[in-house]
């Protein structure tokens, strides 16, 4: 009998794994099937956002996803550190604050009564843009401050950048480089070492198949050196799994300017969730964490 | 049973109601619709009930209906109490009730449906029997809303009238009616009534149509609602409503109601 | 005939205005797509069968949970019109559980049907239902009382009388009801493609994620635009017909 | 009083399941929370403001967005019932529209508001406006005709028809259609307030929203409850004096 | 004006009906409810229609109070074509008509807060002038559903006469009264018509009634709708519906409708 491994991820390019593996599994030449042994299907999920993914694990409907670093922190703390464990990085960078290239914005000091976009209110760029501006020496609040923060859907932030309802905008790939192409922006400050994608799992698999689990992350610690080593190949399944996915051909420059910007590694560097963890808590958020180590032990 | 049989079986019943009150609250205090009413009707018997509007007369019907609560008395039909509705006591309302949603020809058919012991094609054949008596044939598939107020009453008549209830209990059957129509469905409705010996209670406003109809006339006086007198009419049947007998028991009627009218005072 | 001309005209009206305000660039030309290009994403994906395959996909989830939530629903809501006791339950439960938005109903979806059709229709059904019980408690309470008296004096019962004569006099209020409830069906559908990811079948909502993720308003206008035909196509082939027969049949509405 | 007993022991009996539910550990507690963890959120959101503050900033966008759909859209609906032109164009347009989710009217509200209150009142009137309009249509057309012959032999012209005769005619299918619209705005308020940031006030759309982000299934549920209580209070308030005095009236529903 | 000189004015009308022909669409064929009537009514008479059930009176009235559309033919108010309902002719329609959202009095109020120049207080006088015409003085807050049958059409009644028109159209106002109440109307409707010159048009199926009533009484025959003859009832006012003299007019009525009947034959 074979058995069903359930993978969910997102359709960006910050989850490239997660869209190869799915490409190539509907092209019938599963990376992960061809590495898993024959007994062994995997169906992939393209989930819309990290909360979505993060219902599905605990509702017992995923084993694995691909996901950012704060929804899976946050299902680790909501769950008492019961649920989710984190097997490897996936990626990192890619995370961007976008200003107008007109020039408006050349120094921290210009932010002072602004307004910033971010993805989502509490998630990753949301966190690292307050945690910045506060270190700038800005006061910020919910809904005030020196700095409006204002969490914008990306597709929106498009909109209003370009009219110039927005002053500058943290957010992540690929609209850091839709923000250059299309509304006149200039990125104003990276952070390439920043994890953006990891790859989690449910405890629930790593008790029942916990050499299925292994293998997976073995699978995926392969496919992340390939990726390194074949860009322009990968690059191309990429955008072909994008256009499956959303049924859209995906622009392929949009690949290649975003692939710029980011680095796949599988490494698992505890401290930079740390870190993240230590901003997110100096900005209000996350009030009760609590300790990480379960979180990367691999072990149910 | 045969469409025959079935249009001449001859149900038998009895209806008793005993000291019954009904009040109705109303904005500002309650209105007493019946005041300790008794009233019996025999099996197979014809009774009028006229007086002034307003004196529980809709009231009383729906109480033996089984469709309205009352406060305190019996109401027993066949010597049970009345416990809600049935399809042995069939009502023709003083508004037509009939259903917008049927055409002409289904409304009729809607009560025999219900009727067992029938086939379908018999069932027709009693509705279309009915349609043509109250002279509807030509409008078997009208809307509701396209007949003039006369065929309306006409087809309430023909649906109450169909599936042949033992007893009928009407309320104004023919206000509604020309002198001409009336007067046939006089004839209609005494013969129906002997050939199958129906119990009959008939409100009705004109004297003169009472006194042709009914074995007995109850006379009902209002605020609250009282019946004063009742007058028997031992004419032979067929009645004509010209006749000069009839007009006699009317005028004597119609004095006894004038005569009560001026005790209660209706408008001070 | 007269009829269709107006509303031609106003559409093509509308059309117009929409393209002189792209030539006249009041928006950007990315957020304001032109009418051109929307009406080329439309024949591409007709031309490629995305369009028609998501459509396919999405009506069959919409019949079915629209179905299930009439089905449910209007006996539902008799009763809640009907017994107390159920009013003062089901029925308080229906009036507090209407408003919910659709996602709330996402995590027991998948917890009771994991990531499948069934969770789909369930969130579909949830949006719809309520408003379905409370749409027909409402037409039966407004029934005039002496249909049913009438029906009761000529020996209908029960179920007799709610088939026969409770529902066609609420019939009224059950297809406003049931039209009401199809948009909250198609809301919900929407909401439930894109929360709740399953494998089987790629449908508009989807799309509509992805047009709207992608900032593509050729797509997410070009799918605004199929969803405003197929409701326009719905109210002709399932309500209209009712509407019609009834102002028939009841003399209203001339 | 014995009605609000059925309804507290029914309410308490879905407690008590709940609570056996959780204490069974059939699923995850994350997804499934215990009541007791639930009403703990609430009380602590209560103690430090949050719940009363957003529960306030909600209400207010959902009256003014309610107000407004309801003020334009029953005359909208009058007008398409009463004339032809009308109801083959913006009859039709609200037929298409209503049916379109929430998320679709976005953009276009921030394109013509900006990130401001204008732009989250916009996607609730969009929300709720068409099927107001139609609930309306319905009503209207729904009139048994004699009241406005009778009304107009007596001098009732236009306006006055409209005002004194056909809108109190209406009134069932209005309150019926007032109480789906109310839905209809929460559900997209809901949608508003996660789809659109404004920094001037935080509301239940966005506590559910975030409480669903962080995966706080205490906040959802808690929210939830509490959309649910003020959808029964609302129910109580608003439409429930209504409907009584439509039965009285009316002689319905006894 | 002042309360008196508004209960008392003397409106003037005439009404002329030339040629009118009316078909309805019906399931499986057209009915002609009107073939070709002419009818004229001068100023301040009283005429009264009698004809079977569904041969069109209240359709006529529909036409003349201008809410139905016809066919063929013209029909002049005061010589001008009649365009729609206008307030100088109310009808009372064979159906109550009322307004279920409103409670007795504010139904009769309805059309009173139409007509200009009257202060608010003469109009809550006038209202319940009528309400106590028609002997509804105690149930002025009662809902519709609340109201016997007679009652609804004597509020009915009240709330057409109340606004005080030139020209009343009523179709059977009196079907559902008992023969007091009716004889009491007869005399206040006279009253009222030779007080204050109204022209009216009389639906009844009462022949007695309409010869109490009309200067002329019009004889319709159905199945298509039209006039067969007209009587002249040239009695001294007011009349008493008991007279012999009035007896024999409506006996030469009743001959004739039987006549016409025998003609057409409405029960084939
Ligand atoms: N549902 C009700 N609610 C309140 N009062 C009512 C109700 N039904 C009837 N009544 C009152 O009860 C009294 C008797 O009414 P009922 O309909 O029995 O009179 P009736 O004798 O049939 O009169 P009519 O000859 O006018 O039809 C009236 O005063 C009426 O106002
Ligand atoms: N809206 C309508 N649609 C179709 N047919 C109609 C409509 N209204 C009336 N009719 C038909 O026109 C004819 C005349 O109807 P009308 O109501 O004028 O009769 P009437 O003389 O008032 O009868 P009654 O004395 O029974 O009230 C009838 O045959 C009726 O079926
Ligand atoms: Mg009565
Ligand atoms: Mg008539």
């Amino acid at each position: 009998e074979k058995i069903v491994l359930r993978v969910g991820y997102f359709p960006n390019v910050t989850h490239a794994q997660g869209i190869i593996g799915s490409q190539t599994t509907r092209e019938g030449r599963g990376w992960f099937e061809e590495r898993l042994g024959g007994d062994v299907t995997v169906q992939w999920f393209a989930f819309n956002a990290g909360p979505s993914a993060m219902e599905a694990i605990f509702a017992g409907s995923v084993d694995l996803t691909y996901v950012g670093p704060n929804p899976a922190l946050n299902a680790y703390i909501r769950s008492g550190g019961d649920e989710i464990r984190v097997l490897a990085g996936a990626a990192e960078g890619g995370a961007a604050l976008v200003v107008p290239a007109d020039g408006r914005i050349k120094a921290p000091a210009d932010f002072r009564g602004r307004k910033v976009a971010t993805p989502q209110f509490g998630n990753t760029q949301d966190v690292a843009a307050r945690a910045w501006l506060k270190k700038q020496g800005f006061k910020i609040t919910q809904g005030g401050g020196d700095v409006f923060v204002v969490p914008t859907a990306n597709p929106d932030q498009l909109a209003l950048f370009s009219s110039g309802q927005i002053d500058a905008v943290w957010t992540v790939e690929p609209w850091v480089s839709r923000l250059e192409q299309e509304a006149g922006g200039k990125v104003f400050l990276e952070q390439p070492e920043v994890v953006t994608t990891l790859l989690v799992s449910s405890v629930r698999l790593l008790k029942q198949h916990p050499d299925l689990a292994r293998k997976f992350r073995a699978a995926h610690v392969e496919l992340t050196a390939w990726i390194n080593a074949h860009g322009a190949e990968a690059r191309a399944i990429v955008c072909s799994g994008l256009g499956a996915d959303m049924h859209r051909p995906f622009p392929p420059g949009l690949v290649e300017s975003a692939w710029r910007r980011m680095h796949f590694t599988a490494d698992l560097k505890p401290e930079q969730i740390a870190g993240v963890v230590k901003d997110a808590q100096g900005v209000g958020f996350l009030p009760n964490a609590i300790p990480l180590d379960r979180m990367f032990s691999g072990e149910p | 049973m045969t469409l025959q049989q079935e249009l001449s079986a001859s149900p038998s019943a009895k209806l008793a109601v005993k000291d019954v009150s009904k009040t109705f609250p109303m904005r500002g205090g309650r209105v007493q619709a019946l005041d300790h009413v008794t009233l019996n009707v025999s099996e197979g018997e014809f009774v009028c009930l006229v007086g002034p509007s307003g004196c529980g007369k809709s009231t009383l019907l729906n109480i033996i209906a089984g469709l309205e609560t009352f406060d305190e008395g019996t109401v027993c039909s066949d010597g049970a109490p009345i416990r809600g509705p049935g399809r042995d006591r069939m009502v023709m309302f003083q508004e037509p009730a009939l259903f917008p949603w049927l055409d002409a020809f289904s409304n009729v058919m809607f009560g025999l449906k219900l009727k067992p012991g029938l086939a379908d094609s018999e069932r027709r054949e009693v509705a279309q029997y009915y349609l043509k008596l109250v002279g509807l044939e030509r409008f078997e598939h009208a809307n509701i809303h396209e007949l003039s107020g006369g065929m309306k009453q006409r087809l309430a008549l023909a649906r109450a009238m169909a599936p042949n209830p033992r007893v009928l209990l009407m309320d104004e059957p023919f206000a509604a009616l020309d002198a001409i129509t009336r007067e046939q469905l006089y004839g209609d409705l005494q013969r129906i009534w002997q050939e199958r010996r129906k119990t009959i209670l008939f409100v009705t406003h004109n004297v003169r149509e009472a006194a042709c109809l009914g074995d007995r006339v109850v006379l009902f006086s209002p605020h609250p609602g009282r019946i004063r007198e009742e007058f028997r009419i031992p004419l032979p049947r067929p009645r004509d409503i010209n006749s000069v007998d009839l007009a006699e028991h009317s005028i004597e009627i119609m004095r006894a109601l004038k005569g009560h009218l001026g005790d209660t005072e209706v408008h001070e | 005939m007269k009829r269709s001309l107006t509303a031609f005209l106003f559409f093509a009206a509308l059309l117009a205005a929409w393209q002189v305000v792209f030539q006249a660039k009041v928006w950007s030309p990315v957020l304001a797509p032109s009418p051109a290009s929307v009406g080329r994403y439309l024949w591409n994906a007709l031309r490629d069968g995305t369009l028609e395959g998501s459509t396919l996909v999405t009506m069959k989830r919409l019949f079915l949970g629209y179905v299930i939530g009439i089905a449910a629903g209007v006996p539902l809501g008799m009763l809640t019109a009907q017994f107390r006791a159920m009013r003062d339950t089901l029925g308080v439960l229906a009036l507090g559980l209407q408003g919910l938005p659709s996602v709330c109903w996402v995590p027991l979806a998948l917890l009771w049907f994991g990531q499948s059709e069934g969770a789909m229709l369930f969130v579909v059904v949830m949006g719809t239902l309520w408003s379905v019980i409370l749409a027909t408690d409402s037409g039966v309470r407004n029934v005039n009382p002496i249909y049913v008296r009438a029906a009761r004096t000529m020996g209908s019962r029960r179920l007799h009388t709610w088939v026969m004569v409770i529902m066609p006099a609420s019939l009224p209020f059950i297809v406003s009801g049931m039209k009401q409830g199809w948009a909250f069906a198609w809301r919900s559908l929407m909401a439930a493609e894109i929360f709740v990811t399953i494998l089987t079948g790629f449908g508009l909502g989807q799309l509509l994620h992805y047009g709207r993720e992608l900032n593509a308003m050729d797509q997410v206008i070009g799918i605004m635009l199929v969803i405003v035909f197929i409701g326009l196509l719905a109210d002709k082939v399932l309500f209209s017909p009712w509407e019609s027969f009834l102002h028939r049949r009841w003399g209203t509405d001339k």
